[in-house]
């Protein structure tokens, strides 16, 4: 789960982080209020959930409270990477004169949470490791000892080689960042850049943490930040049925049972000409319920020509899939073709089921898709 | 012969009296796997279909029964535990079903696990297969039969269709791996590659990626330096847009890195065979056979 | 350092780990107006730091408040190994279903802290693994990742195999015995007896902490739970010079740098017919200050009749020595007499500065504890 | 030869600018140990007497000169972080000198070093010493004499007054080691006493123990069915109550376990020689050479 700077930087401010003040505003009302109480100039940075903000425009320096007003009304409701901007975070503007980067990921080879660290901050960290990878320091965290003191120290160093006040404080920075992933279930926590102010102060001038899903029933209060306003409606409302679905651009509507069968049916789709409209998979359990949601999230986007089951019964039961597609389509009759492929687990009940309500189905995969590509390109693919 | 179970597997099935184990440790009787245990605690003395003893902690059910292998069905939060219960007990084989496990506590689970000399398939997988002879885990008997491919995959559901195409096509299997889709998982693609190498009933084996990670880059290496045997490689997501993620927690695009395009090279440069689709690797396996 | 039952009992509380409740009295009048509003009989309980309180008569049944005072009369005050007891624990009786034993001790074999269990609780546990090994459960904890949730339910089904409600409840204090203990820097961490009451529900009956010493500087709030009044006041008065120092009833007083030297030389004492008065340990750095306090502080035991200096100077200077010796006896001189041995670091000063104030010195160990022995014993030993 | 260091000793000495770490550090010098480098943090760069370098980290010292011994003088509540990167930094052997290191902290550190195949001597310990050659610690070098018999010692004071009087007997040492006084320390007598039998120049061994523990009773029974090379022991502590702590974190008898009587029972029974006070070991140590 994503959270917002603003979010991330309450949790750092939490264990002691050093980051900036700042509020959050809704309306350029509030940007405009909130960068008078400062005093000072302030940046008004676009909270959402989608990387390279600056060079979409989402980030912008205000020297007075009408700049702030100005800059908030540019901001707030704009797209970024097909995400609508809700909010906005107005924070002073800090004297900057060094840049740093600190981050942990979890990392699949080593199978541990890394911490990197680069005194060339401010920018991607791919970046830099692609053009300057003498400028990162990489530590795999032993996750029986956590954070070691003396490994915390090694970072600091690294960062601040000259400045044994600057390294040291540094160093308590990382294992507050540490305590904070932890803590938090993250898979992700960022600090980019770390900055050292004109006065010499170390600061996390801007924050970013990703959550573990798998963490959130551990963590209600993080579970609690998620912020629905920022995503797309349809994922919403597919997390709420729970189903894992992600939109895309294309025309054919899928409908799965297994997250590799989905990404392979949407590759095949794809493969035979046609373009995917979703990533949906509707998991291992099989309610009828289930699917109608399904039906009703895909249906919703005016982009899908047509949509294409396929499922392959193991723990799932056909027929209740077959059961979930009558149940969806009784009351509101779809206006677009429909393929349905399944296979496994009472395979025969499920077409008997679905040949009482004049549907077909189908066995084979390949068919499948290709016969879907068709309906959904009017013949012109495959 | 097979790779991790064959007919000496004595399995145990933690978590055997709830919603999942039941109904799963059930087919795997039924398939004909040697269950020799059940484990809840609370729950021990009973019997579990008037026949598998069920303990209250692993220790007793391998000190009872010589269980060497187990089969976890607890739910998430229960779940790096209970692998670390089996490692503890002297199980050599631990594969855990659960999906939705916390990473970071696979991050611990993992070396408590490597400490005890134990092998742990998954978390969220479907398990393992040697058609005929045993199932540890959740992949239908039916659509498999004995033969000699060596199936290998990160999915659930791909898997059973490969499997399923493979078996109408007459091409019968040593054993189906399903290492699990999460990022940090117990056995990766090369110790299933090396131990379908050391095995001398497979003759070909089939591999299933996804995108995220570079696992299929690092065992396509492994092909290229160190098998024998013709490998057939598929990646699934190849329409994935980065950054998010395709249900399963590994299965994600960071930045540049882990993209089905960038797989596919490493298998074409290792010399395995490329299926496009599902369907490719009957065609792709009838000719390395 | 120990702590008293009612202080591991207050801190196991703030675990979570059920126990009964109680109150100190350090008068027989404070136990019958405690045992007054308890309203039930109660048991009181010396407070001391020494094992055997029951068989010594310092734990007493009273069923009346009246009962509690005279029980309190007779054991505030009284003699258990050598130690005062300053102040007893009036707690409610607890009717008794059945008792097992839960303990941690820091194992040097396996070098871990070991969790040990045993259904037959309420007496020694030494005694239980002598004569019932196969009733004691032995779990090494690897303190990488504390008790694990199937460690603790492993010893709660070992302790109470029948019954599947009371396994796990007991699972949970062995979770909340190992926080208490780690998070006090224990070293010893005991619930014997663990009950179950006639109510069918576990109460930690008794209660014992030793806390290591090295931990206390890192927990000042269990450092501040220090009952000087429960120890031997030359000890205190010792570990206040910064000394270490334990009280024996020998007549030859030691002073010696090191512990493995001071136990030599207590030894060899012994060895040559005599019986040493106490450990004492000036430790490594020598000043003057510290061979004043031991002085002081030998000089004080009356069974005293002749003290031996032991000091092989190392990083200990034997001049800060000899000078400590002249610095204590110019004011007050010795009325015993004093053998002084020393070699090592600046030898040849403190020799010169023992001759000008008219002491003479040794070099041999041997020659030096014999003529000790001899001054002590008037002759008679050795 | 010698046993754990010798001439190829390259030393780093953790907090070299510290009261005692550079009073010893002095030391060592002077008796020709080859100190390669210090450690404290935030002095890096400066030049310890002007000729040692001073680093910031244990990584950097060893990066930089190639250092492959560590001797920490750290205060207690610092002593476990600064063993741990000794042995992350690739130090092979670890020598804490340390008085008061909590013991919980000594049962996470314990592990940490043995999976990074790093020697600990110590905490609590006075190091160690090979006469003429290398002095790591503060075992003070006129009281050593080079020749053949090997020390290890529980205790520091004790351990000079018994290599004193070797010395003064016309007794060298091959080397003496300090293994320390706690609990639970890196180093115990059996490894020492097996890298003396290993030695080719060690023609014998004197062994100071103490009360406490069961160390000696395992050392006794390696001696019995391992040692060709004659081996004399001592105890400590034989007029010690039980229960009560002896200095030494570790000298305490705990029931009736750990006691003086039970451990040179253990060394008659392996056949040891057994000196009842310092000045035996002299002649015991005549009659063996």
């Amino acid at each position: 789960m994503n959270i917002h700077e603003y979010q991330a930087k309450d949790i750092f401010r939490r264990f002691g982080i050093p980051v900036p003040p700042g509020d959050v505003a809704t309306t350029p009302d509030e940007a405009e209020r909130i960068a008078r109480a400062y005093g000072t100039g302030v940046v008004v940075k676009a909270q959402v959930h989608a990387g390279g903000r600056g060079k979409a425009g989402g980030v912008k320096l205000a020297r007075t409270p009408a700049d702030a007003r100005a800059a908030a009304q540019q901001i707030i409701g704009m797209q970024i990477k097909g995400l609508t901007v809700p909010k906005v975070l107005v924070t002073p503007a800090a004297d900057i004169a060094s840049e740093a980067y600190a981050g942990i990921i979890v990392d699949r080879a080593s199978k541990r949470a890394v911490y990197m660290v680069s005194p060339a901050g401010g920018i991607d960290i791919e970046e830099v490791a692609a053009t300057m990878p003498d400028k990162i320091m990489r530590l795999p965290v032993d996750p029986r000892y956590g954070l070691l003191p003396f490994e915390a120290s090694r970072l600091g160093f690294f960062l601040y080689m000259d400045n044994a006040k600057l390294a040291r404080e540094a160093a308590k920075i990382m294992r507050q960042l540490w305590q904070a992933f932890t803590a938090s279930g993250g898979s992700l926590a960022e600090i980019n850049p770390l900055v050292v102010t004109t006065g010499g102060d170390l600061l996390a001038l801007d924050a970013k943490m990703v959550i573990d899903d798998n963490e959130l029933d551990r963590h209600p209060d993080i579970a609690a930040l998620r912020d629905e306003t920022a995503e797309d409606p349809s994922e919403v409302a597919a997390r709420r049925a729970n189903l894992t679905f992600i939109k895309l651009d294309g025309n054919v509507g899928c409908v799965v049972n297994g997250a590799g069968l989905a990404m392979a049916t949407m590759d095949l789709v794809k493969y035979y000409g046609g373009e995917p409209a979703n990533f949906l998979d509707i998991g291992g359990s099989s309610n009828p319920e289930k699917v109608v949601n399904a039906l009703r999230i895909i249906t919703r986007d005016p982009n899908v020509k047509a949509i294409l089951f396929n499922i392959f019964g193991g723990i799932t039961r056909t027929d209740d899939v077959a059961n979930g597609i009558v149940a969806a389509t009784r009351d509101t009759p779809l206006t677009i073709p429909m393929v349905i492929r399944l296979t496994g687990t009472n395979e025969e009940i499920a077409v008997q089921i679905l040949q009482q309500h004049g549907f077909s189905a189908m066995t084979d995969m390949d068919d499948a898709v290709q016969k879907a590509v068709r309906l959904a390109t009017g013949g012109k693919a495959a | 012969m097979s790779i991790f179970i064959d007919r000496n597997t004595k399995l145990v099935v933690q978590g055997i009296t709830g919603r999942d184990g039941s109904f799963h440790a059930k087919q795997m009787l039924e398939y004909g796997t040697c269950v020799v245990a059940g484990v809840t605690p609370g729950k021990g003395g009973q019997k579990f279909e008037n026949k598998v003893p069920v303990f209250d902690t692993v220790a007793d059910a391998v000190a009872a029964t010589g269980a060497n292998t187990s089969v976890i069905y607890v739910p998430p939060p229960f779940a790096a535990d209970a692998m670390m219960e089996a490692a503890d007990a002297g199980i050599s084989l631990v594969v855990c079903i659960t999906e939705g496990v916390p990473v970071l506590d696979m991050t611990r689970v993992y070396p408590y696990v490597q400490d005890r000399k134990a092998r742990l398939i998954g978390p969220n997988c479907p398990g393992l297969i040697t058609p005929g002879v045993s199932k540890v885990g959740i992949i239908p008997g039916r659509i498999c039969t004995a033969g000699n491919v060596g199936v290998v995959s990160r999915s659930g559901t791909l898997t059973y269709e490969v499997v399923y195409q493979l078996t109408r096509a007459g091409i019968g299997q040593t054993t189906c791996v399903g290492i699990g889709g999460d990022p940090i998982n117990g056995t990766n693609f090369i110790e299933c590659l090396q131990a379908f190498e050391a095995d001398p009933d497979t003759k070909a084996v089939a591999m299933m990626g996804e995108i995220g990670g570079t696992d299929e880059q690092q065992a396509a290496e492994f092909v290229r330096a160190h098998m024998s045997k013709p490998v057939v490689g598929f990646i699934a997501g190849q329409t994935a847009p980065p950054g998010r993620r395709m249900g399963h927690a590994g299965a994600i695009i960071s930045g540049s890195a882990g993209t089905a395009a960038e797989k596919l090279d490493a298998f074409k440069a290792a010399g395995m065979g490329v299926a496009q689709r599902p369907a490719d690797f009957v065609t792709l396996l009838h000719e390395r056979l």
